[in-house]
């Protein structure tokens, strides 16, 4: 973003890099903790165990996740590119 | 950047590279909370359905379209009170 | 806020400083956007632009939020320092 | 602060401050968002009505008596809790 | 939870330690005031003054949220370790 | 870690740590919120009743086994995500 033109990266930058996708991959996981537990689970908490149809939609959410995660990237990235913003 | 040395200045860019890449994080993974959170309510199936995909394309765009006008407002309002800050 | 008496600010307090007030103003960027898309923004995703009536609504309400912002941080001023809290 | 170096607790109190104002900014954003949210609801205008003012100006007051009454249970709560811990 | 056999804590570690327990406790504070507010005051804010239900309900709701907090913890920390995982 | 030298992966290790601490906190931290909004409504008393805290209890383990059961499907994902990366 600011770094072009430098020869190779500093110690500090390898590390934040590797830091930096390690904290997308976590955030991802959190988040998607969240949504699928709003989506799938009953608030009325009447059971400690998920329920077959908790468990089920849980995986279904979960996948369904991932694949708008990842189109969303993709579109970020094309129309993102087309107005100018940084890449993602 | 009034006053800072060379370095400091070196450091001050180090940092607001790190909160530019957080910031877009936070501003990515809003988007794909809310566009899930608004287009994704079957779990009879674990793919996106073709409702579902369309629904968080035109979520996505017109997310963008919200923060590019919602940008533009912002600079000129704080364009605006800085103004009168500086009057005062 | 604590510094009261000592000579002058070190480097990483000059730095943080600015950092802060950048961080004030991002922060706030972020959370127009949030707010703004939650009172303007249809939540059916029926189409990808904005409609004019949801592009108005959002140049109104970021203009409503900077005013509340405003309003608000020099009510906390006179109430906080009439209770000893730290000003902002 | 057991067992610190003068060295370290310089340290320590510098990292204090630093999550001092990041927790009155975080205190300070959530008031704005909420007392936001429940006061602004009309985008005929681009400015606050008296009506939307009245109540931002209501819902800091109220704000902050929420504030200082859950902050001294809170102190309550906590010492009673560590002098529990101590006991056993 | 990676430091076993390590000698003694060095100054970074120790200063860390302290400024993560009182990191959790900010925390839990934040997090009171946000649930409380939501639980017990009414959004309409037609008065700035807390009234008294609302104050009571306050007392309440920070006392039954450090009982929550504190039976979770241990919960957890049961359950937690019969799967696995890390005490808190 | 490819082509960190000793150094740098023992301060990105010690980064890791901070975040998988973070990490943690955060999970902590929601799991209280989510379990005291959904299972405590009534301030009639301070003290938890036998129906709010079982309720708590239950929600708590619920919790676990969301968080278990989407923990294994996002390493699935992830993996396949990755395999999928690579091909290309």
């Amino acid at each position: 973003m600011f770094g072009l033109g430098r020869p190779q990266p500093t110690s500090a930058e390898k590390i934040a890099a590797i830091e930096n996708e390690l904290k997308v991959v976590a955030e991802m996981h959190s988040r998607m903790i969240k949504v699928c537990t709003s989506k799938c689970i009953d608030k009325a908490y009447r059971e400690g165990e998920l329920n077959k149809g908790e468990g089920v939609c849980l995986d279904r959410c979960s996948a369904k996740f991932f694949e708008a995660h990842q189109t969303i990237s993709e579109q970020l990235q094309k129309e993102g590119a087309a107005r100018g913003f940084g890449s993602m | 950047m009034d006053g800072l040395t060379a370095a400091e200045n070196r450091e001050l860019e180090t940092r607001l590279q790190k909160r530019q890449v957080k910031e877009f994080m936070a501003v990515f993974g809003n988007l794909v909370d809310n566009c899930f959170q608004s287009c994704v309510d079957d779990f009879t199936s674990k793919a996106l359905s073709g409702r579902e995909s369309g629904c968080i394309s035109r979520c996505v765009t017109k997310s963008m379209a919200t923060q590019s006008r919602l940008g533009e407002r912002f600079a000129e309002l704080n364009a605006a009170m800085s103004a009168e800050m500086a009057k005062r």
